[in-house]
């Protein structure tokens, strides 16, 4: 039997950028999870916002689970009001995870708050990695990534800090034998275009979650190989796979 | 102690919460969190004759203390339910109940003359799907369109036949008669709601459908006054549901006239919701000194209306 | 820059902003948190021929993102009206529709004649009222029972008429064409839903008429769906209302095909919600370059339903 | 003009007894407000709960505002999650309040959290006072109380502080000029009851509340004199006007 939502203490929610949270959670024991899998957390007790949240973990260490979070609506507001003593319900590990594969020079890819379950993916990746790490305009948690990695290839739009443009625009496919993004659909699309015949891709689709566990049929996308859960059969997906 | 056992049709429910049609598949992912012989009842997705992909486009968007949602019947078809999922289902302990939607009249007689040879417990015959010889207008919002495909429906039926009511019907209670006249041997209430929401940014409707289906805690209020409008109205079972998110939603319900009850978005919100409401119905009994949930269904007395 | 003005019959409104009856009062209370020429417009309390008391017991009772009320037309009746608040109301520089409920025909016919003779700008004829000789259903279920009184009162009406639909009506947009084709210069929707509440410690209802109205957030998706409905069915302008909280609430509305929208409940939340919502609609305007409001408004161009 | 809705910063939110709050707010200036009136509180964003709450004036002190309020349902139980930092709308000073009358010996009788527009009142009475207090079981606030008053008499229907039963069987209506009364209706109607004919009575009422200004026409009452609005013409109605 799997677990149902838990309500765990918070051990720090810090705002990291501009609208840009780190929340630390403190689990009560010690769990199996994957990188680029997910939780659904719920900050608030009456029924609006009706539904919870998915939120990708961004690092476990010890009994601490880390969430990395941009706030855009109300929910994400909520979560970023709450302090230490407060609780957050949350329900997972959810969702397949990446596929680690051992061996291979990797290239990981992120825009933007995509960048939330690459940290910890970087520590359970046995091999050697380079990381692009996409931003509108502010730069975080670049400190945590660049001493794990080859080399960090840091772009933000507006040029403040590193290359000015896109993550991708420094990225050669063929120095690879993996590539994972996460981030905007725009960005994941050009990711596959580029890598397309060269070098294979798993992507962290995102997708509107009710359940969260794979019973509403509300996060379906359509891929090559029919109609799939992101909340299941993903959020991570082969590149081939996805129609973006 | 309590005793939440009901039995109706001739079949034994432990206690009164059933999983609605929908938000609990087929039990797999909730049967991870917990044992699913606790439950009265599962109610199955919705099925259809043939396999469906559903609608495309966003299925999903929240609104105040609700969700609208436009899956569009996404199910294997009834074939593969009977092969793969319903071997699964009925080994849980529970009452199962097969929710079939359709697109023609005919789908839905060729999937029920299916179902009539498996080992399900009940029909509950969703009558909100779109007709399509009415002009897309679902079979559920006028009474002569309802009664048509209870009466063929219920003509080669061998299950206990529940009919689930629209709330976008014209007239709640004259359509339980009608339903009930034309065969149906208990009603469920209520289905979702037509809603609808904007993009205002993009300034097209959030759904590729336009209209999707509201449900929740939001509807509560008027599924509660539409399952006491129809209990007056007819006499046989009621499974009554719409925003159910607890124990006391629940009781509001059986004392509004329901025999059981389902729970649908709230298995969203907490995957073991409806153990909750089960344990908290009981509590509630003990507490009040209620033995038999007969003692409280339809404990209103006789009410007049005020539209 | 934008323009909000919104002429409609013949009628200057300053923006599309009307504060919805029932929950402004006559204008009085909230006159002391804000300066009412801001506003669109008014619409008063319900009004009925003679004084009411309004309901016994329980008036109030508050769910999920919602309030069911049951305050039975309290109102000083239209002489006291006329006397007593319509100066005040005039004088406060903005659109004042009378809204006026009724409980006979003959009651409709002579607060009408009232008014007729009043600087009143508009006439909102709230149709939810129970009709005594329907059996006590409202007037506004049945589209034969509408057309009835619309044309009655349209026939001595020298004012501009606005026809109030409920949401209750058996068919949301056939009533509108009903309301329309019996002379109703406008149509304003959605009045509160029929909903119900049980107090499970009691096991009787929460408001002695057991059944009250429900307003709010909650029913928004249901109301915006019926807007938009009607919208397409009439060419009469549109008042859009039903749990509007914020500008972005009140867009969708206008997208959804209303002319102009009301604020009820929201007003309770803060009695400055109206100017919020006003100053929204402007900075939306001027963000996203839209010089009037008819530029956006019902422009989500012709979609099919899926009822 | 009157102000709307006010976001005020909590100083503190302490519980003074099981489940009793009180919760002590920082006004931008200072402003006229007199015992017995209220505010309406909001201490939620989304809309479920969905309207804010009335709340008697507790006391106030300097540009402090206290509100002491007991844990009934949803909203309360919010409002007691609210700490420092924390801020809380308010919307007031509303309704009319006790109308203060000097000379005259005034008792105070209080049933559980009636107590809470009490105190205030107590502070803004020049003459003498006599509280009579009642608690289902804990006692609170005594202790301010006590130096303020001629004789406190504390009953607790357990007996556990205090005379054993209710606070009204200690009472002789015949010693006063005035009696003031807040709390559960039974015991207002006991009241009521004791000092008919003999001594006038104020009484301060509840009733559930929308706009909290008028109106709605929610909250009314039946009176003596018609129907009035508890929210304008009240709280405080003349003993024998209202009809318990
Ligand atoms: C598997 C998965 C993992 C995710 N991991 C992270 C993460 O680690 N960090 C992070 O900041 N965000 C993550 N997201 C996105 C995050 O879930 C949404 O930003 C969040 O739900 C928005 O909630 P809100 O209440 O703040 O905004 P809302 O008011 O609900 O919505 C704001 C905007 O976001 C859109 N939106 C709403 N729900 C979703 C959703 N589920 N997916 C995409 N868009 C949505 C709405 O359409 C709207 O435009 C993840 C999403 C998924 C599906
Ligand atoms: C003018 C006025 C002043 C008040 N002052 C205080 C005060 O100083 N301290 C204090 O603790 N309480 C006070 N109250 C009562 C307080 O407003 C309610 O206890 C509170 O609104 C309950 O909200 P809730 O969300 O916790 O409970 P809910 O879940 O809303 O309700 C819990 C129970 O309280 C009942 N209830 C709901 N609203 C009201 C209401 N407005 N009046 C009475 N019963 C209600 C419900 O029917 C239910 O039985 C006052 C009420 C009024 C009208
Ligand atoms: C995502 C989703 C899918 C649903 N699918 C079905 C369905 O296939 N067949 C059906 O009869 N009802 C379906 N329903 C309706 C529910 O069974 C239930 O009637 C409705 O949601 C009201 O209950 P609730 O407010 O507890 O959710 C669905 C509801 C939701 C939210
Ligand atoms: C307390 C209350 C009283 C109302 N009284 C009236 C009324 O007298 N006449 C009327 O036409 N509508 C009345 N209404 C309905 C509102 O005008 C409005 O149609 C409805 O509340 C939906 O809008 P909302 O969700 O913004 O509140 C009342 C609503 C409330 C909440
Ligand atoms: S969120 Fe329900 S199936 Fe994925
Ligand atoms: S609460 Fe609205 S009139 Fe009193």
């Amino acid at each position: 039997m799997r677990e149902g939502f838990k309500s765990l203490k918070i051990k720090s929610n810090l705002e990291v950028s501009a609208k840009i949270f780190e929340i630390r959670l403190q689990m009560e024991h010690k769990k199996e999870i994957k990188p680029g899998q997910f939780f659904m957390i719920k900050g608030w007790e009456a029924t609006d916002p009706f539904l919870p949240r998915p939120l990708s973990v961004a690092d476990v260490e010890d009994n601490c689970l880390t969430f990395l979070y941009e706030v855009k609506g109300q929910g994400t507001h909520l979560l970023s009001k709450l302090r230490v003593e407060d609780t957050l319900d949350v329900l997972g590990p959810l969702g397949n995870g990446f596929t680690l594969e051992s061996g291979k020079k990797i290239a990981l890819i992120s825009g933007g708050i995509g960048i939330a379950p690459m940290f910890y993916l970087l520590k359970n990746l046995d091999a050697p990695v380079d990381f692009y790490a996409g931003f509108r305009s502010t730069v975080y948690w670049m400190d945590k990534i660049e001493s794990r990695v080859n080399t960090l290839y840091v772009s933000t739009e507006d040029g403040s800090t590193g290359h000015k443009g896109f993550s991708i625009d420094q990225f050669n496919p063929h120095n690879y034998g993996l590539v994972i993004t996460c981030g905007p659909v725009p960005m994941m699309k050009k990711v596959l275009e580029l890598c397309e015949g060269i070098v294979p891709v798993q992507v962290s689709m995102e997708s509107r979650m009710a359940c969260g566990i794979g019973a509403c049929l509300g996060c379906t996308i359509e891929t090559a190989n029919g109609i799939k859960r992101v909340c299941k059969e993903g959020p991570v997906f082969k590149g081939k796979e996805v129609l973006l | 102690m309590a005793d939440m056992a009901v039995n109706i049709l001739d079949i034994a429910f432990k206690n009164p919460v059933i999983t609605a049609s929908g938000t609990f598949g087929f039990g797999r992912e909730h049967a991870d969190f917990f044992d699913l012989s606790r439950l009265g009842g599962i109610s199955s997705k919705g099925l259809t004759l043939h396999k469906k992909d559903g609608n495309k486009g966003i299925r999903l968007h929240e609104t105040a203390s609700g969700l609208l949602n436009s899956i569009g019947l996404q199910n294997p078809g009834v074939d593969a339910f009977i092969q793969d999922e319903l071997p699964f289902m009925k080994d849980q302990g529970t009452v199962i109940l097969a929710n079939v939607g359709g697109g023609t009249l005919d789908d839905y007689l060729k999937a029920i003359e299916k179902l009539n040879q498996t080992s399900v417990d009940m029909i509950e015959l969703n009558i909100s799907c779109p007709n399509v010889s009415s002009g897309g207008m679902a079979f559920g919002i006028r009474c002569l369109d309802a009664e048509k495909v209870v009466k063929e429906v219920k003509a080669i039926c061998t299950k206990p036949l529940i009919v689930k009511l629209s709330p976008n019907a014209e007239n709640i209670s004259q359509m339980a008669e009608s339903c009930v006249k034309s065969g149906a041997d208990a009603l469920s209430l209520v289905n979702t709601f037509s809603g609808m929401a904007i993009d205002i940014l993009k300034r097209k409707p959030v759904f590729n459908n336009t209209i999707a289906g509201l449900s929740g805690p939001c509807i509560k209020p008027i599924a509660l006054r539409m399952v006491h409008e129809v209990s007056k109205a007819v006499t046989v079972p009621i499974i009554g549901m719409g925003g159910i998110m607890d124990y006391r939603d629940a009781i509001e319900f059986i004392m509004a006239g329901s025999d059981l009850i389902q729970i649908g978005s709230g298995n969203f919100i907490n995957p073991t919701l409806s153990l909750d409401v089960i344990d908290g119905i009981e509590t509630f009994m003990n507490e009040q000194g209620i033995k038999h949930l007969n003692e409280i269904k339809g404990c209103l007395g006789k009410e007049t209306f005020f539209n």
